[in-house]
């Protein structure tokens, strides 16, 4: 990182708005030097010490993770990202009734937010252990490999976040009806006067909504 | 922890005689046949050593899904995914250090055997083999390795699925976003352990007939 | 070349910027290649053995046609039942010396071994056989090397130098063994040496190389027949050649040359005009000066500076320089008390008796 | 994607002379030193390769970050540790390949060359080095397609930060991340381009004095 | 062994099953080691060089200790300025002719070249100095090797086998420019060879080596004493050893073996018991049936068997066997008319003058 930008550690599913939010926060003359990564990655990464000043994260384990070693200041959730299930172009789009009949890509049900999600939903219609032992479900990985699964036609559908699926540009989803992950900034230990005011930045509605929106976040707050 | 050893190790007994059969063949070619576009192919099977594992994984999931034939076959998302999953960065190692290997083999000395009436293809295993056990020890070791340490490919083409595709590098994988980092160390002890035993076991078994020159 | 020979051989091959273009023949005999360093000989043989396939060439073992470029012909190497025994030897370094020796040979493993054994005894190496070629001194690998290329039971032999790294007891003997075998079993052989002894002892027929070619073919009696040794021992490299003009001289006939003038004595057959003759080392004596000269010796006697005196076991071998650059061979008896004075770089007397000049060619 | 470009050709400019010049030097130890516990140590170097590269990261970000002359270097989160994460994972391969070579030297002619005068090091680069050079070749080529195409262990110690630590398969990997398979696709035929490119100099250097034996 | 001689070296070493425990000492001469093939040459000459460390050793040259075992001594090769010219060659395959000369050559560039061109030269390569190994033939190859070894300017040369490959008259014109090299510089220089004719022109010492031992070093010069030459001849395998009991006969001496009864006349300074003699091969004459014998001669008159007739230029070679298994090696001149009948298998009457016989050891 060069000299004294400012650091900051992003994961993956907020890439798409942090690039724009980037483009537009360069215009107040503070370079950011973004980080991409999965929470986890960059979680263990704050743990052993790296300079990142705010973290972009969506999983609620790492978050904790970071908090309990006492490398937090203080945090907010900015947006919720609705767990949808996505249907590839060229298929004739799923309804949430299609699903028990219906060959499904999830991201990894145990380690991955959105797979927990797709997971609990199934869970509570009661799908979960039919589809898996008809071998409906196709697991692992994160959400861009649940989308590809489905996009090369290997599965019908592919649970997954609404800014991935919006992220696709193509084909269509329905929004599943789960809790939807959230995405919180947190500004860590030792965070620079610039770092506050970046949080205050992504704090003020108006400064991101559009972006999120667009990307398919329900912004918050 | 230890249905993933045992994925890792079923796995690595299927990969072993591939990448040994399959890596020293490709790599006799390139080192023996003279043909058009040699050093090409020479060049592009070393492709899957420069791409990111888990972009490879990617290609080879769109290829393998996309081709008619191999996608009927159903094994993708399944324990033969992470045959190949585990093979498809390797091998580029062993073609290459068979490459070498058999490029490093005094000519005199098949000329010797052939001229002794041995078939070409006693030639191959009564001298050009035995000269570069050695060598090709060394490669499959190394394929070896990695093909047990790899995470990426398989996941992409198998998944993580415990019981069935979960080999030990995607085990401590899980464990660690599960923050169980305790069994994660476990894990990777174990792994480190069963790796070295086999890179001894690879050893033991080249240093066999004992000493060559 | 002779059509009715156990072999035919021919080729023309370039081998960087060096050119082989030779062809013989040869029968079921052992034939000697002789020719110095850097000639083609161990390339003759590759290409005998089928690991040179040669731009041009042709090649007939009894009636199998081994080679044949124009009709595309070409047996591999092992088909062809050559063994060569190379000149690196090119032992199999992962091999024991029994296993090199059992290579070869046809049959398992109990017949292999035994025939393994029994070849390494009888090149003297018993109790080495469970050794790896690194484990050997010189002479031992080259007698494992030797002893795999026979055990292969082949149609033709072919030996690179195989006892260059061998002692003189242990030579002879092994020398001896091969001729017998050879003689009993008539596999035809070629044989590559530089040793004049083995020239003598195997050479059935002798092939003569220089620069690629074949220069000469002897039959090995032909080295023994008055009007042959001359021409076969010059070429061998032995001796020394005279080239100059045949003339009639007073009292008979005489040649000169760059020598200067050698009188022959009275000859029949002769022609005036070029030709060469050849007088043997031992031919050439020294002349005491307190003891008189025969009429005969008194025309041919020379003078010559003794360049080199090599002291051998049954006579003292001398070099003797005349004038611009002639070489003499000379050869003295070791009881002889000129053998006892000689140095180097004295000025002797030298004669040659006219009857011990052998006309190797004329006209 | 330049500046991803860009930084790979970087780290691997830096890579490349470290990994030929460490490695070989290992590789010469393994093969030529006996020490006690010579196998273990050899079998200990292999260990990254067959590690998965996060948790073979996440190892050496605990390592680095936990000693403190290391900590302080700064090192870490920035290109430095793009080329320490780069060269963890490769060097083993290198290693391995070297030990391979020089032991596969004659030595006589080493000795040869003893008496007639020569250094040790003159030995060693005027005899050992070129008559290995080919199979040393194979090794750096192994190892530097494996540092060019790394991204688990440099993202876990460098970040991925564009314009920095972004190599060019952290690049692929983000955008594969977010799904933008156009520029991952581009990115990967760049990476492609490039490592065989890297192959075919090192072959070309390889074979750079003629033909040897 | 002598103190004041330049060289002085002694070694124990276990090769395997193998022992070496050998010393000798030598002045600056030529020195030739001889013995049977895997006696122990090669190894002595690697630890001469420095590439053995023998468990045990001494050696100094000049004033320098090379090796002192007992005093942790050892001068490791790069520093012993020995060249060492291997019975393998040894040549490195990555460099030209020029090069592999070039390597031991002191000074830069051009100084380097220059000179290892003119060794070249000197082992009639020029024209080849820019091939590799593998392009040359296996004579061509040695001459580079043993060029490379001189062109090192070492103060020790050692040089195992270096004409194996050579032939006839490249050989002996090498040989001589090496001995006149030697004579020139007074490098020391041990020489490992199997050839008699090497050992009669760079003998100034010859060390005798057998089963890991030295059985002998003579003088070159004491080969031809009376009274030595059949104790060295003998080591060197060639002519006849005779070992048994000296004992008072009817006129004079006689010795008795297991090859019967030979009288050797009269004799001063004998004593009865045990004891060696010599008779070298051209001593044993063929006795013709039509030819009256001397008396003398008569006593000692045996028949054999001819086993092996190898015709030499100068003379004929006879192996002659009789009763169980005693080998008598006989020289027959070319011109005797017996050389001209002899054949294989032939049985014939051979006779040994008294007075040939040479006495080597009595007591
Ligand atoms: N590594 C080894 N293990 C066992 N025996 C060995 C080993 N190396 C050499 N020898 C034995 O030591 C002996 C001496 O070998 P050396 O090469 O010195 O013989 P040499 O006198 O040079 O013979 P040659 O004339 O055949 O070259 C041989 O009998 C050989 O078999
Ligand atoms: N690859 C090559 N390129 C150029 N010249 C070569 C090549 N191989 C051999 N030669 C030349 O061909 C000639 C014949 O070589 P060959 O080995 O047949 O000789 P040789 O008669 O066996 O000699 P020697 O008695 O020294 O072993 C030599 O002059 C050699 O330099
Ligand atoms: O970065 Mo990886 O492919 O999750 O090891
Ligand atoms: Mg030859
Ligand atoms: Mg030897």
């Amino acid at each position: 990182a060069g000299g004294g930008d400012l650091m900051v550690a992003v994961v993956f599913g907020f890439k798409p708005p942090m690039e724009r939010i980037v483009e537009k926060y360069n215009e107040s003359g503070v370079k950011l030097s973004v980080s991409y990564g999965t929470s986890g990655e960059i979680a263990r990464q704050i743990s052993m010490g790296a300079p990142y000043q705010v973290f972009i994260c969506s999983d609620r384990r790492w978050e904790d993770f970071v908090k309990s070693k006492g490398l937090v200041k203080h945090g907010f959730e900015i947006a919720s990202n609705p767990v949808v299930l996505w249907t590839p172009k060229g298929k004739k789009p799923l309804e949430l009734k299609d699903l028990p009949n219906s060959k499904i890509a999830i991201p990894d049900p145990n380690t991955a937010a959105y797979g927990i999600k797709a997971r609990e939903y199934l869970e509570k219609v009661g799908l979960w252990n039919s589809m898996v032992s008809k071998g409906m479900v196709i697991m692992g990985g994160g959400p861009q490999r649940a989308a590809l699964v489905a996009k090369t036609g290997m599965a019908d559908g592919a649970i997954i976040g609404c800014s991935v699926a919006k992220d696709m540009k193509e084909g269509s989803f329905v929004e599943v009806p789960v809790k939807a992950p959230v995405f919180t900034v947190l500004v860590l230990k030792g965070a620079s006067r610039e770092a506050e005011a970046l949080a205050e930045f992504l704090r003020s509605r108006d400064s991101v909504k559009g972006i999120l929106e667009d990307c398919g976040f329900i912004p918050l707050r | 922890m230890l249905d993933a050893l045992l994925i890792s190790l079923k796995v690595l007994a299927i990969d072993a005689p591939i990448l040994a059969l399959l890596g020293a063949a490709l790599g006799w070619v390139l080192s023996r046949w003279s043909f058009r576009g040699r050093e090409l192919l020479g060049l592009m099977l070393q492709l899957p050593v420069i791409m990111p594992p888990s972009v490879l994984g990617f290609y080879l999931l769109f290829v393998i899904a996309k081709t008619p034939g191999l996608r009927d076959m159903g094994v993708l998302f399944s324990f033969p995914a992470a045959v190949i999953g585990s093979i498809a960065p390797s091998l580029p190692l062993m073609i290459q250090s068979a490459r070498g290997a058999f490029g490093s083999v005094d000519r005199t000395l098949e000329e010797a055997a052939r001229v002794l009436g041995a078939s070409r293809l006693r030639v191959f295993f009564s001298v050009t083999l035995p000269l570069c056990r050695r060598q090709l020890g060394v490669g499959l070791a190394l394929a070896c390795a990695r093909a047990l340490g790899d995470f990426g490919v398989t996941l992409m083409l198998a998944g993580n699925v415990p019981g069935s595709t979960q080999t030990l590098p995607l085990y401590i994988y899980s464990q660690v976003e599960t923050l169980d980092f305790g069994a994660a160390h476990l894990a990777s002890g174990l792994l480190a352990l069963v790796g070295v035993g086999c890179l001894f076991l690879i050893r033991v078994m080249e240093n066999g007939r004992g000493t060559l020159h | 070349m002779a059509g009715e020979l156990f072999i035919d051989f021919r080729m023309v091959h370039p081998l960087g910027s060096f050119r082989i273009d030779a062809s013989f023949g040869m029968d079921r005999e052992s034939c000697v290649l002789f020719g110095p360093s850097g000639s083609g000989k161990s390339s003759l043989l590759r290409a005998m053995a089928g690991l040179i396939s040669p731009r041009d060439g042709y090649m007939r073992l009894g009636d199998r046609v081994l080679m044949d470029t124009s009709r595309g012909i070409f047996v591999p190497s092992e088909l062809r039942r050559t063994s060569l025994c190379f000149q690196s030897l090119a032992l199999f370094p992962h091999m024991t010396a029994l296993e090199n020796v059992g290579y070869g040979v046809r049959g398992g493993g109990e017949v292999k071994r035994r025939r393994a054994l029994e070849w390494l005894e009888r090149v003297h190496m018993r109790g080495l056989e469970n050794r790896y070629p690194h484990q050997l001194s010189g002479g031992q690998r080259q007698r494992v090397a030797i002893a795999r290329a026979l055990a292969a039971d082949p149609e033709l032999l072919l030996l690179d130098e195989p006892f260059s790294a061998l002692d003189g007891p242990l030579r002879r003997n092994l020398r001896k063994e091969l001729r017998d075998l050879q003689r009993q079993t008539r596999i035809p052989m070629v044989y590559v040496t530089h040793n004049m002894d083995d020239v003598c002892a195997l050479g059935d027929r002798v092939v003569i190389m220089r620069d690629g070619q074949v220069r000469g073919v002897f039959s090995g009696r032909s080295m023994w027949e008055a009007g042959r040794a001359g021409e076969v021992f010059s070429a061998l490299g032995w001796g020394n050649l005279l080239e100059g003009r045949f003339i009639r001289s007073e009292g008979g006939w005489a040649m000169v040359g760059p020598f200067g003038e050698v009188f022959l004595g009275i000859r029949e057959g002769l022609k005036e005009g070029p030709g060469r003759a050849f007088v043997s080392p031992e031919a050439v004596k020294p002349v005491y000066q307190d003891v008189p000269i025969q009429e005969d010796l008194r025309r041919n006697v020379f003078e010559g500076t003794v360049e080199e005196v090599l002291p051998l076991p049954s006579f003292v071998r001398l070099e003797v320089s005349v004038g611009e650059g002639r070489i003499w061979q000379v050869d003295v008896p070791r009881s002889s008390s000129f053998a006892l004075t000689v140095r180097e770089g004295m000025a002797a007397l030298f004669t040659i008796p006219p009857w011990s000049v052998e006309v190797v060619g004329c006209g």
